[in-house]
């Protein structure tokens, strides 16, 4: 269990060092190291917990199940290629003088307070310690989001910060009103909050008392995931903030908050016995899926098109958690890794391209092909993988979603796939013309390594193609433990 | 021996369309009151035809060269498949009535590339308005052909002959609007007056004749006897699908006389009866043609539906 | 279980949680920013005050330190810093008026009948004396949420933000012998680190808007293009 | 063996595309030679000689055909030999999902669909090195082009390969993709980028519709593997949903009339060589894939759906071949060509399913093996032209009919081969075109055989269209011969043409061409070797189809219809040889060159020629309703008060009716649609904490 304190010191002492000498050059590096020593911890606890089953810490503080293990090893993983990628991007970003070294050092600081804080979300078994999480990772961005101290940047941090804050408050009346219904059976004591005491007694919780706690959790933490009515702030965070912050807040974030609420999903679903559960979060799901697929036709700036695109996946994911079948969930766990691989891949790729034209304009972005091909054609590969064409994973979670609502609520299918085809013409809309096209004159190669990139895709590829046996078994018994059963 | 016999067919097919052609023009003149040729005559153009030098414009490919020969052998095929005097000849079964029309195309469409292949205005208009016209003509032949084809239940000619001189006369409304349609098809693809004037050499009027504008001697000679060889061949299509009474079923003499009696009988009436419309009809404007072949395509139509609702109703399998 | 057969104690705590729910009616319909941010430390005070009284009622010690820290921080520091800025910010002059007080008032009525309505079924399961107070902290946090949607000052947004944490935290109090000791921590030093972002940004929002009117922060917006 | 073939196929094509982006790192391959050669000096030398600049990329160019080339063979040996065997082979690969991996099955009819890709791309790799090598000094690396080549043919062959949905649709999409990106290879131009957008977005929505007729049928079977789909029993209505369903998705791709105006903009578009893989053989692995989804999975065969199918394709190709004659750009021209073949093809097929529906199976059959002949025959012939399109953009780099003229001068070896194509596609007898529409003609004719009298009057109607059409065909390609090749150059760089350097640029037409004549003159044996297709598929083969011998064609009967080519075109090649022979040997006159007839005021110039809009006015005039004509005439005066005209520009645009009816109204609405979204985000911040505000309310409401 050791690898589980290393997991939440190392992103702490990388704050502290960052905080201390976040300013100068050498910051980049020190980013890259606690990150590549976050994933080998990580790779070392999912091995772990791999041959001897869910690992439960010294007083019952943090939880370790085949659920959560994978994502710590996927967040670790994005963490540390946005790292690589931030390296090069930032100094940049120095040289043309839109940040001071002051402001890098808060970057830094708050990259790593990030990272902790979505490394305590997913190991934490305490509800209330998961919900001060959560409120600490939406605190280590906020700042970020206003790095550049453009009136735009304040304006949407002002906005994901009350928007943020007033979920989150939502999401702790549901924690409280979750702890009052364990207190009624568990007696008073420190234990009422553990997830694994709840899960193992959800059948005795008081129906009422879970389906209101259900809902105010919902949209709590669903505004941090960004379900279409509470999704507002989520396009000006990405278009806003830097570049890494809205590759790891989308690769990363997102995927927490949905854990958050798959985590009480399973409580709610022990305890009502029926779907009520599951009908509000495929409702919630197909509603952000279709109006976020709407969104993209009109976008101008090339982060809020990506900004929606995540929306509308989440959306995917929410709505196959909420069909709750074991091939439904086996595709939403799936889904959630190509997704955070791919997105991130394509913030890459997107804050490249928008150095390279000077602007995220899309309409002024053109000929990227032709400047720099591998900007041009990671841009173009990224955008088709995460429009879901088949050689590539998120085809592969798509295509189960769809078959497991042909099997459970045919009627859903042509919406769903109407949506798969107003996204991907939404996109291809937009990115084609970047793309393709002569090169405007006076636009230069800039200093770029697109490695994560390429690491990113070819991961995706290899997902696609054929899923390897650990990481199947892996969904297999996260399913298990989610739905209740393996996917045969 | 009954290949020998259908080669005899086809020679003697060759050899009587300049006869016919010959009529045809004896049959106008008398209805002008002007003293008709001699019989023979187009035999004459033709060996006159035949000793000139031929003249090679220019801008001419090897295809201009190779056009007559195309056209010549295709129709002398086709005047092969189409039983004359006798039924059952084995030339009769390598090919049906579709393969015919197909050989009419592959003719046409060598006179249509000769015509483009010379580069002048002429040629090209030709080629167009031939290309239309046939373009058209095509279902309305096709449409005939099934109405003959759901009634005799085959597509091979000579069967089709069979299966009428079997079932005796009988008064068949398909068969009456086949015909109709079929006349009308007749006379729009071998270029006769309402819708191309032969005789004329006014460029601007002229379908087929602006194609081989070009050609003289031996070439001219061959592509004139491939026309005449077609118009008989319609003529024969029309008589012997329709009225095939009185052709031999057998090789013995006394039939084959009496079968080359009766068609030379019925394709003299055939060529009065055309020389007749020839008369009473002036040429039409080329965008009239569509509404006359239209007209032919509606009376196949109508053949084949009276087929179907009036004929065959009964038919139970 | 009448009101007339609990005893002194809890008949306390249920007129502390009616002095709140009145205390957030004031805020709804409060023009001025200072006089907005006092009853806000009137509120965090009753607050207090009802943490202590129950944990009187309940005899659960740990309750006090829990009420100590609110006093502390909801009564006094978050008020003080709030009213420091207004004033540093020029704005104790500035009248943010309420477009239609009347039916926003009817509104924060339907509100409290709603909450009640909603929290019917939990009510009864109880054994908890304090429970039916439940109903009023959820009325005082929809009314906090009513509050940000009815004004237009920033400094008004933070006082509606925190007087929602302050109906969770009295919604904690009532329905349980209060959270464990580590969520009470780390829900104080969220709130904490919370206010001291808000002041932050109020200096960043004046640099660029040099107003603190939320109605001019609207430049990402794709309605109309 | 033979399934051991086709991954040999799918492997060589594979193995094509990697070597291609090699080919783009050369520096980086000079640097991987550098270093393992480090301790063999002599070796380094040699090596980093042969590795020269130039023949190196020509080395690397023909390497990268061969692949091509033997991925075809490969292709061509397992198809014979799957049909041969008339065994299906099923095997399953470690790829996909745990407990879903991909199934691999190569039958008959998938073995048939491999003959009909490997032979055009066997011509396409003698074409290519020689057609490629103008793409080398242009901006967009060859490297691109040779991997999604290489990506899109195997793409193909995993399509006939796949015998499970997951795989099929992984395949099938993969090919859209890889062909995406080469439609917008030559991404400079917008109208390249408009088209490849299009080309893509169709691809989606018929993706769309497939999977979601694979998923109506897995919806009443047990899993997605095609053997469990075929198990899935469906009532009638869900039958017919699922059927409309794949004719709509697979009709989308393989480019029937409403859904076809995204072919004429994508095909032209591509590289020639790739056009003519896409055109002659993608629209087949569409043909293929609506074949094996309703005569192989579909356990039921209603006759609504034949005469859904026959009106759809009779429709797509009259107008398919209206349109084409409009064209005045060649390769749109032979896109929309492609549009009509297809729609024949669809005819061939709804004529079998209502014979398969009304019992008689031998018809049936004999519609199946009409259609299957004709894909093969359009694969071939198609492929012929576009590569014929392609050597003469290489040489003269002019694609408008317009300019053209004059070319059998200055390229006769690709004249003579473009004449086989264009008479063999204008279905003219001695060639294959005509044999496949014979047949087709026959299976109308029997049409007498049917109780319900609707369908007896439909039939030979239908049969009549394809007539006009055929018609209609040869007239198109008659005006492309005629304008293209013959008569005088109409522009001066088509005047200073040049015969087709490379050997490989004829070899490959010429290949083409050559089966196009074999199968003309010896169609029996083809169609004998689709008997264990047919009895696989509908039950029944044409048992005496060669019942006069194996030079006859006797489909249903000798004395119904009987068609010998081989005979007939000794009969006639003999007549031909017999008259030049008498009349040019003995006579011995050689022809006088002169000037043609010019009535008189002589200066014959080539602006008098016929061009293509002048040669297919009369039908534009006819045909006019089917038209979107925009006919614009500017007048240039000059002069006091604009009296004197000086210049007359007339310009004539046709528009596809599809394009107006179908295609922009959907754009509209979805363009409204987002707009009317997009004032959800209106950048208020009070606006959005009224939304969350509303969803607890609501939300609480609904639970309470």
């Amino acid at each position: 269990m050791i690898a589980v304190y290393l997991i939440l010191l190392i992103p702490l002492v990388g704050m502290v060092a960052l905080a201390w000498r976040g300013g100068d050059v050498s910051a980049e590096r020190i980013n890259i190291r606690c990150n590549g020593l976050a994933l080998a911890a990580s790779v070392w606890l999912a091995a772990d917990v791999l041959w001897n089953g869910p690992r439960l810490s010294a007083g019952q503080l943090l939880y370790i199940d085949s659920y959560n293990v994978y994502l710590i090893v996927l967040t670790a993983f994005v963490g540390l290629t946005t790292s690589i990628f931030s390296g090069p991007y930032m100094s940049h970003e120095r040289e043309i003088g839109r940040l001071t070294p002051r402001r890098l050092k808060l970057y830094h600081t708050m990259y790593q307070g990030f990272m902790l804080a979505m490394y305590l979300v997913l190991t934490t078994n305490n509800m209330g310690v998961m919900w001060v999480a959560m409120e600490g990772a939406t605190l280590a961005t906020v700042l970020l989001v206003s790095l550049y101290r453009t009136p735009e940047s304040v304006e949407a941090a002002w906005k994901y910060f009350i928007l943020c804050g007033v979920g989150i408050a939502q999401a702790l009346f549901g924690t409280v009103l979750l702890y009052f219904a364990a207190e009624q059976h568990l007696g008073v004591g420190g234990d009422a909050l553990l997830w694994t005491v709840l899960h193992e007694h959800s059948a005795q919780l008081e129906p009422a008392i879970l389906g209101l706690a259900f809902v105010f959790l919902l949209v709590g933490y669903g505004t941090k995931i960004g379900l279409v009515p509470l999704h507002n702030w989520l396009p000006d965070a990405h278009s806003e903030g830097p570049t890494p912050m809205s590759a790891i807040l989308s690769g990363l974030l997102l995927n927490d908050a949905l854990y958050a609420v798959v985590r009480c999903k399973i409580l709610v679903d022990g305890s009502l016995g029926n779907h009520l559960a599951g009908h509000l979060m495929m409702g919630f799901g197909l509603l952000s899926f279709l109006v976020a697929s709407l969104f993209l036709h009109r976008q101008t700036d090339i982060k809020r098109l990506f900004s929606y695109s995540s929306i509308e996946h989440m959306g995917l994911m929410t709505y196959a958690f909420g069909v709750g079948s074991p091939w439904a969930t086996f595709a939403a766990l799936f889904h959630m890794t190509t997704h955070s691989l791919t997105k991130s891949a394509i913030f890459v790729t997107v804050g490249h391209a928008a150095q390279l034209a000077g602007t995220q304009r899309m309409d002024r972005i053109r000929g990227l092909i032709l400047t720099q091909p591998t900007i041009g054609w990671g841009l173009l590969v990224g955008t088709v993988a995460i429009a879901g064409f088949p050689p590539f994973g998120v085809f592969a979670s798509e295509f189960l979603v769809l078959v497991a609502t042909m099997h459970d609520y045919p009627w859903l299918t042509p919406l769903l796939l109407l949506g798969v085809g107003l996204a991907f013409a939404g996109l291809f809309r937009h990115i084609q013309p970047m793309v393709y096209g002569d090169v405007p004159e006076g636009q230069k190669p800039i200093a770029a390594n697109l490695w994560p990139v390429m690491l990113h895709l070819a991961l995706v590829l290899w997902l696609g193609l054929s899923i390897p046996a650990f990481l199947g078994n892996w969904f297999s018994q996260a399913t298990q433990l989610i739905s209740g059963a393996l996917p045969q | 021996m009954d290949w020998i016999m259908a080669i005899l067919e086809d020679l003697l097919f060759i050899a009587a369309a300049p006869l016919l052609a010959g009529w045809i023009k004896r049959v106008k003149c008398r209805l002008q009151n002007r003293k008709p040729p001699s019989l023979l005559q187009p035999y004459r153009d033709l060996l006159k035809l035949y000793r000139k030098q031929p003249i090679l414009p220019h801008p001419a490919s090897w295809i201009f060269r190779a056009a007559p020969y195309v056209v010549f052998a295709a129709t002398v095929a086709a005047a092969g498949f189409v039983p004359l005097v006798a039924v059952d000849l084995p030339t009769a079964r390598i090919a049906d009535v579709i393969v015919l029309v197909g050989f009419f195309a592959l003719a046409r469409t060598f006179l249509v590339l000769a015509g483009m292949d010379i580069g002048t205005a002429f040629g090209g208009m030709g080629s167009s308005r031939e290309m239309t016209i046939a373009s058209l003509a095509e279902p309305a032949m096709l449409m005939a052909v099934f109405t003959l084809a759901m009634s005799a239940h085959t597509t091979n000619l000579s069967q089709a002959m069979n299966y009428v001189l079997d079932t005796g006369l009988v008064l068949r409304p398909s068969f009456v609007f086949a015909l109709g349609g079929l006349m009308l098809v007749a006379i729009a693809e071998t270029g006769r007056i309402p819708v191309d004037n032969p005789a004329t050499h006014l460029e601007l009027t002229m379908i087929h004749e602006a194609m081989i504008l070009e050609y003289s001697g031996r070439w001219l000679a061959l592509i004139e006897w491939a026309s005449q060889i077609k118009l008989m061949l319609y003529g024969v299509l029309i008589a012997n699908i329709f009225f095939p009474w009185g052709i031999a079923r057998d090789f013995s003499p006394e039939a084959l006389g009496l079968g080359v009696g009766m068609i030379v009988l019925k394709l003299g009436l055939l060529a009065i009866l055309l020389v007749l419309s020839e008369a009473v009809f002036a040429k039409m404007r080329i965008f009239r043609v569509q509404e006359y072949l239209s007209f032919a395509y509606l009376l196949s139509v109508l053949g084949l539906l009276s087929h179907i609702i009036l004929e065959a109703a009964r038919v139970h399998h | 279980m009448s009101i007339t057969d609990l005893d002194l104690y809890s008949q306390a705590i249920l007129l502390l949680a009616g002095l709140i729910a009145l205390t957030s009616f004031l805020m709804l319909g409060q023009s001025r920013l200072v006089r907005l941010v006092f009853i806000f430390a009137v509120q965090g005070a009753l607050l207090a005050g009802a943490t202590a009284m129950a944990a009187g009622v309940l005899d659960y010690p740990h309750l006090y330190i829990s009420a100590g820290l609110s006093l502390l921080l909801k009564g006094i520091i978050i008020p003080l810093l709030l009213h420091r800025l207004i004033h540093r910010m020029g704005l104790h002059r500035e009248m943010d008026t309420i477009d239609h007080p009347a039916r926003l008032m009817m509104g924060g009525t339907a509100l409290v009948v709603f909450s009640y309505y909603v929290s019917l079924p939990i009510v009864q399961h109880s054994t908890l004396v304090t429970l039916n107070a439940i109903a009023v902290s959820l009325a005082v946090v929809l009314l906090g949420m009513l509050l940000m949607i009815s004004r237009r000052q920033a400094v008004a947004h933070v006082v509606g933000f925190m007087s929602i944490e302050n109906g969770l935290f009295f919604a904690a109090v009532v329905s349980t012998y209060g959270m464990p000791m580590v969520v009470e921590l780390g829900v104080a030093f969220d709130v904490l680190v919370a206010a001291v972002v808000f002041g932050v940004f109020f200096f960043q929002i004046r640099a660029s808007i040099d107003s603190l009117n939320v109605d001019r922060l609207s430049k990402l917006s794709e309605a109309e293009q | 063996m033979s399934l051991f073939l086709a991954y040999l196929a799918v492997l060589a094509a594979l193995l094509s595309a990697v070597v291609a982006t090699i080919d783009g790192r050369s520096s980086w391959v000079d640097g991987l030679f550098g270093r393992v050669l480090a301790r063999w000096p002599r070796q380094l030398e040699r090596t980093r000689h042969s590795l020269a600049a130039e023949d190196y990329s020509a080395r690397h160019r023909r390497l990268l055909f061969a692949l091509l080339g033997g991925s075809g063979v490969a292709a061509l040996l397992a198809g014979t030999g799957a049909l041969a065997s008339g065994s299906p082979l099923v095997d399953t690969l470690p790829f996909g999902l745990p407990w879903l991996s991909w199934h691999t099955r190569l039958d008959p009819l998938s073995g048939f669909f491999f003959c009909v890709l490997g032979l055009p791309l066997i011509a396409v790799s003698l074409f290519g090195p020689g057609y490629v090598r103008e793409f080398e000094h242009g901006k967009h690396s060859l490297a691109g082009l040779g991997l999604f080549t290489g990506l899109f043919v195997a793409g193909m062959e995993l399509v006939l390969l796949a015998d499970d949905a997951l795989s099929f649709m992984i395949a099938w999409e993969l090919m859209s993709v890889a062909s995406y990106f080469l439609v917008a290879f030559q991404h400079e131009h917008a109208a390249n980028r408009r088209a490849a957008f299009l080309y893509l977005l169709m691809a989606v929505v018929g993706a769309i519709a497939i999977i979601l007729a694979y998923g109506v049928l897995a919806g009443f079977g047990r899993g997605l593997t095609f053997d469990a789909l075929r198990g899935a029993s469906l009532s009638p209505l869900w039958a017919s949903i699922a059927f409309v369903l794949a004719l709509t998705g697979f009709g989308m791709k393989a480019g029937l009339v409403p859904l076809h105006a995204w072919l004429p903009e994508a095909h032209p578009v591509a590289p020639s060589h790739i056009s003519a893989l896409m055109s002659g053989v993608m629209l087949k692995i569409a043909v293929y894939g609506f074949i094996r989804f309703s005569f192989d999975l579909l356990d039921r065969i209603l006759w609504q759906w034949g005469v859904l199918v026959l009106v759809v394709g009779s429709a797509s190709a009259v107008l398919g071949i209206l349109y084409a004659l409009q064209q005045q750009n060649l390769k749109r021209l032979l896109a929309y060509s492609s549009v009509e073949n297809i729609g024949i093809v669809f005819t061939a097929l709804g004529l079998s399913l209502i014979f398969l529906s009304n019992g008689d199976t031998v018809l049936g059959t004999l519609g199946l093996v009409g259609a299957l002949l004709h894909c093969l025959n359009h694969a071939l012939f198609k492929s012929l032209l576009f590569l014929g399109a392609g050597a003469i953009l290489h040489q003269t780099h002019e694609q408008n009919l317009e300019n053209m003229g004059g070319l059998i001068h200055r390229m006769p070896k690709l004249a003579n081969v473009f004449l086989v194509g264009t008479l063999s596609i204008a279905a003219l007898p001695p060639l294959n075109g005509f044999v496949s529409e014979w047949l087709i003609f026959q299976t109308a004719l029997q049409a007498g055989s049917i109780q319900s009298g609707v369908l007896r009057s439909l039939i030979p109607t239908a049969s009549a269209v394809l007539a006009l059409t055929s018609a209609l065909a040869a007239t198109c390609f008659v005006k492309v011969y005629g304008v293209a090749f013959l008569g005088l150059p109409r522009s001066g760089h088509i005047a200073h043409a040049k015969e087709v350097g490379q050997r490989g640029m004829l070899a490959g037409p010429a290949l083409l061409a050559a089966l196009c004549v074999l199968i003309g003159i010896l169609p029996a044996p083809v169609i004998n070797v689709m008997a264990g297709l047919t009895r696989q598929l509908t039950g029944a083969d044409l048992g005496n189809i060669s019942a006069l011998g194996w030079l006859w064609l006797t489909p249903v009967a000798p004395e119904v219809a009987s068609y010998a080519p081989a005979l007939v075109v000794i009969g006639s090649v003999a007549v031909g040889w017999l008259c030049y022979y008498l009349l040019y040997r003995r006579t011995g006159l050689e022809p006088r060159r002169a000037e043609p007839w010019d009535c008189g005021f002589g200066g014959l110039t080539a602006r008098m020629q016929y061009t293509s809009g002048a040669f297919s006015m009369p039908i534009r005039r006819i045909f006019q309703p089917a038209f979107e004509v925009q006919e614009t005439l500017e007048e240039s005066r000059e002069g006091p008060a604009g009296t004197r005209v000086t210049a007359l520009r007339y310009r004539f645009q046709v528009l596809d009716r599809a394009w107006l009816a179908l295609y922009e109204p959907v754009g509209r609405g979805v363009v409204r649609l987002a707009r009317w979204v997009g004032r959800l985000q209106t950048g208020n911040i009070r606006t959005y904490l009224g939304y969350s505000f509303f969803t607890l309310i609501f939300l609480l409401w609904v639970i309470s």
